[in-house]
């Protein structure tokens, strides 16, 4: 199993590269949001699986405060919109 | 168990697969409302699969609620960001790729 | 009870009075608490000096665990005597600040002010009792955090940007001394001060501890505002509030003067930071230019309070010099110039706290004729005065003098010609406000100033007979001070020795003799 | 090559810490200031963790059959660290808001022109 | 693969941070930082440090980037065009940097179980700490026991950062009941999902503090997801409604009770002949003192951070709403 897991981390890696790119340089801003967000919920599952690979998956306390402080940071964000344009 | 470990690794991969795929439609699709779409769709389907996959490798203890606890939360709030995200967009201001269009059709005529 | 407990007395007492100060709320109960607990930590400081002037050590292990696995709080006379110093003005502080804060800061803050005070003594005290690196910036911490909230308190605008820029300077020096006690973790796997200071002679020459070192130096100097790094201080001694001005000049430099004497002479042995890294030399130089650079900027500037915050960064530049001296009677010189200049600060700053409560202002046309109007509010403002400048019979003379000495007895002549000519300039500094306050007449519309309350002139008065009294009596400043410097000069040797019979069973006898430890158990 | 795995970790931090001074001390925006600062902190508190880093150790919480842990000191100072940080952090980013309010500006010349101008 | 692992997220940090350097649009700065946190957060779990790694996604990524955001709302997005010369700090950085280069040639190599970070004191906080004190999780045992009074001095670390940002921002409440309705009223999904949302957090963080003797976890996280709950509130229903609920007197009264929680335990320990901080002291046998001293201080330690950061939260969001009605 050790090798899936491993092959999945390495996925998921690769994904949470190609939104960490698109977070730093976006057509639009909520392009950016976008990128993060999907930065986030694709950390959330590198740190699930990751517990499975090292053998320790109790640690799936941290996945859960990550998808929360995901959506806050999601919900702060147009939040924040409400207060200036979001369109440069 | 064998078996277990079988479709737990067909399901880790396949939510591996539509992850990439969404990746891909963050950056090829046309229009940000279209690229939303990538990204969450996928990005559900793949939460789903991987998390489905994991729990198929617990043995029923506090692990298993945690990982429902996960799979419950971002189920409820990934999809939520995703259509608040985009309805902020609208509302901002910002258009699909045929409304562009449109628009500079008017303005070209 | 509690006398088992005085070595962590001063720190918890005003830890644990913060919180209530902001639960009772009223401005008039929070400032009676605060002074009555400061008065307490004074009183269980002079307590802890008394106790450890004979050389004695009190080593008490909170939690009950024992050093190096648990904190450490480690008095000797070192600590104890600038603790004394802090104390003691704190207290005189915050009696003044009570009819002084009316003016300068919005009624509802009053007790945030308090508060935070409270907090900042707290810190303080844990910099200096604390025997545990690591637990140092902690305290650091709340003092750095306690002292940016009570400069921003100030109604002036300009104190908010002056606060910004301690901040961030505060910040990085905190992180500079967070990354050198990493390495000297890293290279000893120990974080007990006396523990460092015997492990890390087994890698003398080591990269990481030389790195260590110099990022502990930077970043100290920066909270202490040595020369090239001063660039926050004078600003924000200026825009803070008055009695803000007068508790961090006469203390929080000094604190972290103190810092690095404990980490230099306690931690690294004065062998190697000054003969190994030629460290002597760099200070020496840092402190002439800063004695004299910005002696210089205090006599040109126009806002008094900016003139004293210049002079404090030239006194800073002395009690340097002492330590770069490297020898018992300039480390001496040092710790008697910490207690001195901090009787003469407090009581400059009060003066002029009082000035600004009558005037609103303290530009020096402000000051035109106030001999007549506040005669004792200026008479103390000229007798501290005269005691920046050395006078003799102030306690400045007292410290100038053994500076000189220290010079003279390693025959750094030009050194000793240098503080003297240092002196020179504070003349011209001090003299200016001086004579615009008894040869100059005041300004029109500032006929009827009169004196400020009793509350105000009360502790300044105190400090000024202290500058008199201390400078005549030296018997307890110079005892407490060549106790102080021998023991960390002890420290340091012993320290060489080590590196001699390494980490042998010898290394440990001798630091077991050394700790006097309060039976704390009965 | 074994000297490069045995400090590639700290060099990388040594340059991430880097990058956060460089933004305190270079930017002009007091926002982007607060950032660097935490972005240097941050990478400070990286280095501490590395050091406690045992291979093929594992988090210091006790399970069966299991004797190699890494160290839980720097964990520990590090916690305090990270809070100490966002007090920080906290207090500097309230004196922007009421920097903002006092000048109109955040950015550190304009305000300083100001300063300069009475 | 831990290595592997570990170098990959370093890289993903180190391109991170330079795009922070030269971005100029301080929204975007912000959300960069929001995942430079959340990358160190990964590196802390991969190199052990959970407990870190749970603080720094919840405190780093979360309160920190919702201030942040909070005080470009104020002072608007853009970054002006630097006139400054960036070639001197440019240097002092080099200095700065070299001089940590030349320090690490002599590190004890990364990751080696023989380092002397392992050797001298660690060693007993590994094999007697859950001895000693009974937990399993031994930073748990090191933060609240051995080096207790560094936590009593991080609470009051965080104490005094409220004091300060209420000095500097006031306390809010000062409009009562002429405040608007504020909050994401066009978002009608996010109200329902919120509702569903916060009491689970609020469960979590309750969890999180009772559970961090034997997993990741304790007081100080728990304090800060309790608090995110609250916020989360108030971002989606707006200040007042969530004043509400919890008062700005109210939450500085907690803010000093917890301190004061957390300091009695030291005075009680005192009082029972003790050092202070001697939690053996609480009860006949030492082990289970220690665990009831450290179930209470953890409990104060939750209760100042939540109080304290929620009140930091209501500063700014009050300067915001007032900002916005004008």
């Amino acid at each position: 199993m050790t090798e899936i897991y491993a092959a999945v981390c390495i996925g998921i890696l690769v994904v949470m590269g190609v939104a960490l790119a698109r977070a730093y340089s976006a057509p639009t801003v909520y392009d950016r949001i976008l990128g993060v967000n999907m930065f986030g919920t694709k950390t959330v599952l590198f740190i699930a699986v990751g517990g499975f690979l090292t053998g320790r998956p109790d640690f799936l306390d941290i996945a859960i405060v990550y998808a929360l402080i995901n959506f806050i940071g999601m919900v702060a964000v147009l939040r924040f919109f409400e207060y200036t344009a979001p369109i440069e | 168990m064998f078996i277990l470990d079988i479709v737990s690794s067909v399901l880790l991969i396949a939510g591996v697969f539509f992850g990439l795929s969404g990746a891909i439609g963050l950056f090829k699709l046309p229009d940000f409302f279209t690229r939303v779409h990538a990204a969450s769709v996928t990005d559900s389907i793949a939460a789903i699969l991987i998390i489905v996959g994991l729990l198929l490798q617990t043995s029923f203890d506090l692990n298993t609620a945690k990982l429902l606890f996960i799979l419950t939360f971002l189920m409820i709030t990934s999809p939520t960001s995703s259509h608040a995200l985009a309805k902020s967009a609208r509302h901002g201001g910002l258009l699909t790729l045929p409304e562009e269009k449109e628009k500079q059709q008017e303005q070209t005529h | 009870m509690l006398e088992q407990h005085l070595a962590v007395l001063p720190i918890i007492l005003p830890l644990i009075a913060a919180p209530i100060v902001l639960i009772l709320g009223r401005s008039i109960l929070s400032w009676g608490f605060a002074t009555f607990i400061s008065g307490w930590a004074c009183l269980v400081s002079w307590q802890l000096l008394t106790a450890t002037l004979s050389g004695g050590v009190i080593s008490y292990a909170v939690g009950g665990w024992p050093p190096p696995w648990g904190i450490e709080m480690r008095v000797d006379t070192a600590n104890a005597f600038v603790l004394l110093a802090v104390s003691f003005i704190s207290t005189l502080v915050l009696l003044f600040s009570k009819e002084s804060i009316k003016k300068e800061i919005d009624e509802s803050q009053h007790t945030l002010f308090y508060t935070a005070y409270l907090l900042c003594l707290a810190g303080l005290s844990g910099i200096l009792i604390t025997g545990d690196a690591f637990n140092l910036f902690v305290f650091l911490e709340i003092s750095s955090l306690a002292t940016y909230t009570l400069v921003s308190l100030a109604r002036d605008r300009q104190c908010l940007t002056a606060a910004f820029r301690y901040l961030v300077m505060g910040t990085i020096g905190a992180t500079f001394i967070l990354i050198g006690v990493g390495m000297l973790y890293m290279k000893t796997g120990t974080l007990n001060m006396l523990d460092l200071a015997e492990r890390i002679h087994a890698y003398d020459s080591s990269r990481t501890i030389n790195t260590g070192l110099a990022f502990i130096m930077v970043g100290v100097g920066i909270k202490l505002a040595l020369f090239p790094l001063h660039a926050w201080l004078p600003a924000a001694y200026t825009h803070a509030p008055s009695a803000v001005t007068a508790f961090l000049a006469s203390t929080a430099t000094k604190v972290a003067v103190y810092v690095m004497i404990r980490f230099i002479f306690t931690i690294f042995g004065a062998e190697h930071v000054f003969e190994n890294m030629g460290m002597d030399l760099i200070l020496m130089v840092l402190a002439v230019v800063a004695i004299f650079k910005c002696s210089y900027m205090a006599a040109v500037q126009s806002n008094v309070k900016t003139v004293l915050a210049y002079s404090s960064l030239a006194q800073i530049g002395y009690m340097i010099l002492g330590v770069s001296l490297v020898s018992v009677t300039g480390l001496m010189a040092s710790m008697i110039h910490i207690f001195n200049h901090a009787l003469m600060k407090g009581a400059l700053f009060m003066a002029v706290g009082a000035v600004f409560y009558r005037l609103g202002s303290v530009d020096i046309k402000a000051f035109r004729g106030l001999g007549k109007q506040m005669p004792l509010t200026m008479a103390a403002f000229t007798i501290s005065g005269l005691s920046i400048i050395g006078v003799p019979l102030t306690v400045g003379f007292i410290s100038k003098w053994y500076l000189v000495t220290a010079a003279l007895e390693q025959n750094h002549w030009v050194i000793a010609a240098l503080v003297l000519a240092g002196s020179l300039l504070a003349i011209v500094y001090i003299g200016r406000v001086i004579e615009a306050a008894y040869f100059q007449e005041p300004e029109n519309g500032q006929a009827n100033v009169k004196e400020v309350p009793w509350t105000m002139l009360l502790p300044m008065w105190v400090l000024v007979i202290a500058n008199i009294y201390f400078g005549v009596d030296t018997s307890l400043t110079t005892e407490a001070a060549k106790n102080a410097s021998e023991i960390l000069f002890q420290n340091s040797t012993e320290i060489s020795a080590l590196v001699d019979s390494l980490h042998g069973p010898a290394s440990q006898m001798i630091n077991e003799a050394n700790v006097l430890s309060v039976e704390v158990a009965q | 090559m074994n000297f490069i795995l045995d400090y590639y970790n700290y060099w990388i931090v040594v340059f991430l810490m880097m990058t956060g001074f460089y933004i305190v001390i270079s930017a002009n925006n007091l926002v982007k200031k607060i950032v660097g600062l935490n972005v240097f902190q941050t990478s400070v508190f990286m280095l501490y963790i590395s050091m406690g880093k045992v291979s093929g150790g594992t988090a210091p919480i006790l399970v069966e059959g299991v004797t190699l842990y890494s160290n839980p000191l720097p964990h520990v100072l590090i916690l305090t660290a990270i809070v100490v940080g966002v007090a920080t952090t906290a207090v500097g980013l309230s004196l922007i808001v009421r920097i903002k309010r006092a000048y109109g500006t955040v950015e550190e010349n304009e305000f300083k022109n100001q300063d300069d101008a009475i | 693969m831990g290595e592997f692992i570990d170098l990959v997220l370093l890289a993903m940090l180190a391109l991170t941070a330079l795009r922070i350097i030269f971005l100029k649009d301080l929204f975007a700065v912000v959300m960069l930082f929001g995942i430079y946190s959340f990358l160190s957060a990964l590196i802390f779990v991969n190199l052990d440090a959970v407990d870190v790694a749970f603080t720094e996604a919840s405190v780093g990524a979360g309160i920190s980037t919702v201030l942040m955001l909070g005080t470009l709302a104020l002072t608007g997005r853009k970054e002006k065009e630097n006139t400054h010369s960036s070639i001197l700090p440019l240097l002092v950085v080099c200095i700065t940097g070299a001089a940590l280069i030349y320090g690490t040639l002599d590190m004890p190599p990364f990751g080696h179980p023989d380092n002397p970070v392992h050797e001298h004191v660690a060693p007993r906080y590994i094999e007697e700490s859950p001895k000693e004190i009974g937990l399993p999780n031994m930073v748990t045992s090191v933060l609240a026991s051995y080096r207790g009074f560094d936590t009593l001095g991080e609470t009051v670390v965080v104490f005094a950062a409220a004091i300060g940002v209420l000095a500097l921002l006031g306390t809010g409440r000062k409009e009562d009941d002429e405040a608007p309705e504020s909050g994401l009223k066009s978002h009608h999904v996010l109200h329902v999902v919120a509702k569903i949302i916060i009491p689970l957090t609020i469960l979590f963080a309750l969890y999180v503090q009772f559970h961090g003797d034997f997993g990741p976890g304790g007081g100080f996280q728990a304090g800060v997801i309790a608090a995110a709950a609250f916020i989360l509130y108030t971002l989606v229903f707006g200040l007042s409604k969530s004043m509400d609920v919890i008062g700005p007197k109210f939450l500085q009264f907690m803010a000093s009770f917890g301190v004061l929680l957390y300091a009695s335990v030291g005075l009680y320990s005192m009082y029972k002949g003790g050092q202070f901080l001697d939690y053996s002291k609480l009860a006949v046998d030492p082990v289970a003192g220690q665990h009831y001293g450290i179930i209470i201080i953890e409990l104060g330690v939750g209760i100042t951070v939540f109080a304290a950061m929620l009140s930091i939260f209501y500063a700014f969001s009050s300067q915001a709403e007032r900002s916005n009605i004008q």
